[in-house]
């Protein structure tokens, strides 16, 4: 019994065992590539534990807290194998600017660990944990170039907002909490199993606690801080914010919501469809003539929440749960793997500068296919990709959420979809067309070797998704089928 | 019959809700960063109450599980808020928040 | 019923200690003020039936994290200076909208206390609850002796008091 | 027993990958044996295949994978290959390999050697995938896989401008028919619900009775779709001007394949056009009146290559009337011929070109047949060939589809008539050429002679172009069986006399000039009919006079407005609330903190006073 919920917990327990090791690491040698090679081994022994825990144990409760199933060891690989190839990329960055920070790669352990918490939780008292687990460390990540100002006006803005957004989080499970009793999701969806409609204070309950869920993957109209804080923090950081810490969020949401069967409250999904509305337009249209590359992707990356929520309400229709879950968990693989590239991208070129800012200037960009053909060909495969371009991973996503909406009929926001997605091919392109333009600087650019690998995978990882998605949708499907 | 449930919950909940919102208030209307961590405390402190009146209600133990929780959450915030806090004091040379307006558009 | 009172009592030490820790343009003066708010809670604490959750948040809210406060503001030694400052940080004009935002809140929140809403009992069953008695009889009374006293007087309602009822 | 059937696409994908990812920066040597030998490997696959279909007698199919299963639309990527398919993949990749070989020697002196054979390579994997597609959508893929290639090998030398223009005009016809095909498919996918080409067929067979609208119009559409890629009436004005690539590029994509994957679409799809009488007419005449219109301006013309364009043009007209009096085998068969002697006739053009230091214009050469041996005995077989005389490979496709055009049963004689027309200025304009560039005397002096790796193709191709027509295509099973035509005895003589006549007719006027024909051209009407014919019936003119022209004038008038303000507005709109809502990141904590709160408020609002939640 207790060796069984050890094994089922194996994942957590490796990755949690790789941070002490780090720690001791960094405690005797500070050496920055010391450090990489042992959290990158660290992820590929926790993908190892994953895998292993999916192959050989049953779907399981570990305690009231925690449940090891497909569906969280999904997340948990998502999640490994993005907080990989970010590992590589921050070491990248800091490497080529010669900073000696180790301790950075073991905050992002943490906060991957968080991640998987997420992952796996079933109860709000392992949500809590996990999203501050993933938090606090996330404080610390975006602050981190101490000579930045950004950083610190970024982290500063971070740590308030994400203050207030916890807190808000927390007054509606206190709500929950009252009206059923119960702190596990379960326990949530047994005492309301018989609810019609949601009473008042399930209402607000849950408002109060998508408002705080919203934040943290910024929704509009929650979205506030998320180009200040992209901006002000280092690439890699920001890759990690825009990826990991969305997904074990989202994962969490999905959990919820399925378990607690929250799309047959329709006021609820009254306020959600606003904001899944709102995010698609107001992400795009801020993009819009925005010159700033890091912002541009945090204003699409608002837009691409807003495209995962209308697969997340499409759900909502009778018979469409199925087919809603797969389009929701697929579109996030694709929106990893193409944010992780895209910034991997700014994170290359900002590594060899010496300017305390990230090189984020879309003039900075001008004519990056003939100084670097190679990279300027990976960041148009990760733009196209999020605009939707057939044959790259992107247009997969979104055409799974096209068909998971048209199967629910959410005829105005598959409207929005359209529009956004039109407009958002206008800035897309414009970053490409730049790329084409002659170049005007003529500074060098390094590719490091770590990096230029970790997106080089990254980039084929793209495209043969786009090819060839079949087996991350098999996998999708199946991990669908269980949940539901 | 067990004393505690003498005090209605709601009543409980109305003022863990104000003082939420007292503290929120705080955040919005304050600029020196000291007083925004504080009301961001508070918040903290009006949810840990929300709990504990609704896990009485109950008569269950999570509310006051909920509450530890809230506490070293809380704690963990604060100790890195005043990191920050003191960076920024250093930088900007004040404490007003609205120096931390750089980056916008 | 000593306990009823006791927690009306707290409560009412609490939220006006709680506005003047959000109000003070002292940090030193309001951290006092946000300390007699943490102990009050523990109060409430301690009478809901939560005595080590009071214990908890003496010690370490009250106890440890306002010194954390405390050091911060003794390090950066704001003293005059800083009230001074304070004072043209804020303005009372501030409050206007924040407020506003505040109070539409507030009253979701009363919207969904004082429904009659059915919750689930300890036991399983499923019984009317009490609504948010005192406060909400308390503003109904007066609306109801406002409302006579207009009857009684003959004037007609002016369009905002009607809305009103 | 199919597995291997995704390595023919797949090692000429692999050839491109190849060489596009290195950048030219491989030796030539090594770029060669990579871009033909990725050919040649498909090749050996598809002997291979063949073998097997053989063996089995029966189609063979493999499923990829499902490229994306989403809420019952699950388009596969499945191969498929039966008898029509394996004659396609046959001249593709035999042909393909030819000309692959050709080209290393002809292409060596370009710069960007790599680069043409990358596109080449493919090409190749485009042209495989049509062939290969077990349904329309995969098929498009290909189709625009081709016309993409065939983009950009028009305008390979795209140094100069003139070809990147004939580049653009060759893409945008075609785009046309394209646009024309995708509706088409669009409306087949609305009424039957599926795109493979079994269940598409049987569900039209049960769906839809003989010429029904509908079918008729989503028939005509794929019509419009093929007429655009192998250039028939009236979207075949892109192909002369597409002579603007490299020989080879003629030689594989607008004579070989390419430009007959038209033909393969309607063949494809033959159980469409059957339930569609109106359509399949429509095929015939198409094909009657294009293969008039571009003998005559054969004729007329002086530029090597553009005879032979127009030539082809003419020959897939003969294919499209073949296709519209349901001879489809017959059309496959002269695909198949034609391939060959077409191939031949622009490698050994190609031969003579390379051999005149670029010389198109056939008045300009004269004498070559002692100088240049080889690409005189190719021509003078590829000629015969494509002239229909009799026990060359074009005879036997050519008479059948002149003895199925006569046995047809509407307009039979009449579209016999024309085709024998045809035959005869075939004839004619094809040994109007032979005559002036290989006899009388030497106008310019050629430099050596093409080296073997050039000759040998070509020597391979004079075998298939004369014994060719004795290859039975195992096309059997895919076509309704015809019944074979009658050999009505006068018409079973006339039929492959007419030639022969033609060819005494070019002898006597171009070689012995016993026939004077200046007085006839020297008149006015002469003058004025062969300019007429020169411009190919003045089509581009009248493109010119009645789309592009009046499009630009409509495009000058309307440079002000209308459609263009609705966009600029919504852009402007666009940019406005851009303007507004950037306004609203002004980078203040508390503002942002104030956007958060009112957002709770709304959403808590708007969850608790939607009417979802119970009344208090």
């Amino acid at each position: 019994m207790i060796t069984t919920d050890l094994l089922a917990l194996l994942p957590i327990i490796t990755l949690t065992g790789v941070i002490l090791v780090v720690m001791m690491v960094i405690a005797f040698a500070r050496n920055l590539a010391l450090t990489c090679l042992c959290c990158s081994i660290g992820l590929a022994l926790t993908l190892a534990a994953i895998a292993w825990v999916s192959i050989n144990l049953e779907p399981q409760y570990v305690t009231p807290l925690i449940v090891v199933d497909e569906y969280a060891l999904l997340f948990s690989s998502i999640i490994v194998i993005g907080a990989f190839f970010i590992c590589l990329l921050a070491y990248s960055y800091h490497a080529d600017r010669g900073e000696n920070q180790d301790e950075y790669l073991m905050l992002m352990l943490l906060s991957t660990l968080g991640g998987i918490i997420l992952a796996h939780s079933a109860h709000f008292a392992s949500f809590i944990l996990g999203l501050e687990l993933v938090g606090v460390s996330l404080y610390a990540m975006i602050s981190y170039p101490v000579r930045g100002f950004f950083s610190l006006e970024a982290a500063l803005k971070y740590l308030i907002l994400s203050g207030v957004s916890s807190a808000t989080l927390l007054f509606g499970i206190a709500f929950l909490f009252a009206v059923t009793g119960s702190l596990s999701f379960q326990g949530m969806a047994d005492a309301t199993a018989h609810m019609e409609h949601a009473s008042v204070f399930v209402l607000i309950g849950a408002t109060f606690v998508l408002a705080g869920i919203a934040f943290k993957l910024s929704l509009a109209p929650f979205h506030m801080w998320t180009p200040d804080v992209y901006e002000g923090a280092p690439a890699p950081t920001t890759a990690f914010l825009a990826t990991v810490s969305k997904g074990g969020i989202f994962a969490v949401l999905l959990r919820f919501f399925v378990s607690f069967d929250g799309f047959r409250f329709e006021a609820i999904l009254e306020s959600l469809f606003w904001v899944a509305l709102l995010s698609i337009l107001v992400g795009n249209i801020l993009a819009l003539m925005q010159d700033k590359i890091k912002r541009v992707l945090a204003y699409s990356s608002i837009a691409h929440i807003g495209y995962l929520l209308v697969g997340f309400l499409a759900a909502s229709a009778v018979g469409g749960k199925q087919l809603a879950i797969e389009a929701s968990m697929f579109f996030l693989i694709a929106y990893f793997v193409t944010t992780i590239g895209a910034f991997g991208v700014v994170t290359i070129m900002s590594g060899s500068t010496e300017s305390e800012h990230d090189t984020d200037q879309l003039s900075q960009y001008e004519g990056l296919f003939w100084r670097r053909p190679l990279l300027a060909t990976f960041f148009s495969a990760m733009l196209l990709s999020l605009a939707g371009i057939p044959l790259t991973v992107g247009f997969i996503g979104k055409f799974y959420i096209f068909a998971a909406g048209v199967q629910s009929g959410l005829w105005q926001l598959l409207a929005a979809v359209v529009v956004g997605s039109g407009i958002g091919l206008y800035y897309y392109l414009r970053i490409i067309f730049s790329m084409t333009k002659q170049p005007v600087s003529e500074d060098e650019i390094d590719i490091p070797l770590a990096g230029g690998w970790a997106l080089g995978m990254v980039s084929v990882l793209l495209v043969v998704l786009g090819v060839y998605p079949t087996p991350v949708v098999e996998w999708v499907t199946s991990v669908a089928r269980a949940l539901t | 019959m067990n004393e505690a449930i003498v005090i209605p919950m709601e009543h409980g909940l109305l003022l863990a809700g104000i003082l939420f919102l007292i503290g929120l208030l705080g955040v919005l209307v304050r600029r020196n960063i000291i007083l925004i961590l504080m009301s961001l405390e508070i918040m903290l402190n009006a949810c840990g109450l929300a709990f504990i009146v609704a896990g009485a209600h109950w008569g269950v133990a999570d509310g006051q599980i909920m509450f530890m929780l809230i506490l070293s959450i809380a704690a963990a915030e604060v100790s890195v808020g005043l990191g920050l806090l003191l960076q920024a004091h250093r930088r900007f040379g004040s404490l007003d928040v609205d120096q931390a307006s750089r980056m916008q558009g | 019923m000593l306990e009823l009172g006791l927690f009306y009592i707290a409560a009412t030490v609490s939220l006006i200690s709680t506005v003047l820790a959000v109000t003070r343009y002292n940090a030193a003066h309001a951290l006092i003020y946000l300390i007699i708010s943490l102990l009050a809670s523990a109060i409430i604490f301690y009478l809901v039936g939560a005595p080590f959750a009071a214990v908890l948040e003496v010690v370490i809210y009250a106890g440890a994290i306002m010194v954390l406060f405390v050091f911060v503001i003794m390090l950066l030694n704001l003293g005059q200076s800083g009230d001074v400052a304070e004072h043209v940080l804020l303005r009372p004009g501030m409050w206007i909208i924040p407020s506003l935002l505040c109070v539409i809140l507030f009253i979701e929140i009363v919207y969904v206390l004082q429904s009659s809403e059915r919750l689930l009992e300890r036991d399983g069953r499923w019984t009317q609850r009490s609504r948010v008695g005192t406060f909400w009889t308390l503003c109904s009374g007066c609306r109801d002796r406002l409302y006579a006293a207009t009857r009684r007087s003959g004037r007609r309602l002016s369009p905002g008091t009607a809305l009103f009822y | 027993m199919a597995d291997y059937i995704y390595l023919i696409p797949l090692l000429p994908l692999m050839g491109f990958l190849l060489l596009f990812t290195t950048l030219g920066n491989l030796p030539k040597a090594l770029v060669a044996l990579v871009g033909v030998g990725s050919v040649a490997s498909s090749a050996m696959l598809v002997l291979l295949t063949a073998l097997e279909f053989m063996t089995l007698r029966e189609p063979l199919s493999t499923t990829l994978y499902t490229w994306i299963n989403v809420g019952g639309f699950s388009p596969f990527v499945s191969f498929y290959v039966d008898g029509l398919t394996l004659t396609m993949l046959s001249v593709i990749t035999g042909v393909g390999l030819l000309i692959h070989i050709y080209s290393s020697l002809f292409m060596l002196d370009d710069k960007d050697y790599s680069r043409f054979f990358s596109y080449m390579n493919l090409f190749v994997f485009a042209m495989l995938v049509l062939v290969l597609a077990d349904n329309l959508l995969l098929l498009f893929v290909g189709w625009e896989g081709v016309g993409l290639c065939s983009y950009l090998l028009v305008g390979f030398w795209h140094e100069d401008s003139a070809n990147g223009a004939a580049a653009r005009k060759a893409f945008i016809v075609t785009r046309v028919g394209d646009t024309a095909m995708a509706i088409g498919m669009f409306l087949l996918f609305a009424h039957l619900g599926t795109l493979d080409f079994a269940p598409m067929t049987a569900a039209a067979i049960s769906q839809w009775p003989e010429g029904s609208p509908i079918l008729t119009i989503a028939c005509l559409l794929l019509l419009g779709g093929a007429v655009g890629k192998s250039a028939q009436l009236p979207l075949q004005t892109w192909l002369p001007d597409a002579m603007a690539g490299p020989t080879p590029v003629s030689a594989l994509i607008h004579a070989a394949t390419m430009v007959t994957a038209g033909v393969y679409l309607i063949a494809r799809t033959h159980d469409l056009f059957l339930l569609s009488p109106f359509a399949l007419n429509t095929v015939a005449v198409i094909g009657a009146a294009t293969l008039l219109m571009a003998a005559f301006t054969a004729i007329t013309q002086h530029d090597i290559k553009r005879i032979l364009a127009y030539s082809t043009i003419s020959q897939i007209g003969y294919m499209f009337l073949a296709l519209g009096v349901g001879a489809w085998a017959s059309s496959i068969f002269h695909l198949m011929t034609h391939a060959f002697f077409k191939a031949l006739l622009f490698l050994a053009a190609g031969a003579v070109i390379y051999s005149l230091h670029h010389e198109h214009n056939i008045f300009k050469m004269g004498g070559l047949r002692k100088k240049l041996p080889v690409a005189f005995w190719s021509f003078l077989i590829g000629s015969a060939a494509l002239a229909a005389l009799p026990f060359t490979s074009g005879f036997y496709s050519k008479d059948a589809i002149l003895l199925s055009a006569y046995e047809n049963a509407w307009q039979g004689p009449l579209l016999w008539g024309i085709g024998l027309l045809g035959a005869l200025l075939t004839s004619i304009y094809s040994f109007r050429l032979v005559f002036i560039v290989f006899f009388g005397e030497v106008k310019t002096e050629p430099s050596q002679p093409a080296g073997w790796l050039m000759a040998a193709p070509l020597l391979v191709l004079c075998l298939l172009a004369l014994v060719g027509g004795f290859i039975v295509i195992p096309v059997m099973d895919v076509f309704p069986a015809a019944t074979g035509p009658a050999h009505d005895g006068l018409i079973a003589i006339i039929t492959p006399a007419v030639p022969i006549v033609g060819v005494v007719i070019a002898y006597l006027i171009f070689l012995s000039h016993s026939i004077d024909i200046s007085p006839w051209t020297d008149s006015k009407i002469g003058k004025a009919l062969n300019r007429f014919w020169f411009s190919h019936w003045a089509m581009d003119w009248l493109y010119d006079t009645f789309i592009v022209k009046p499009y630009a004038w409509m495009a000058h008038v309307n440079r002000m407005d209308i459609v263009d303000w609705f966009y600029n507005f919504t852009a402007d709109v666009v940019r406005f609330l851009h303007d507004q809502t950037t306004q609203s990141q002004t980078g203040q904590l508390r503002t942002y903190a104030g956007v958060m709160v009112l957002g709770l408020a709304a959403i808590t609002a708007i969850a608790l006073f939607s009417g979802g939640g119970t009344a208090p």
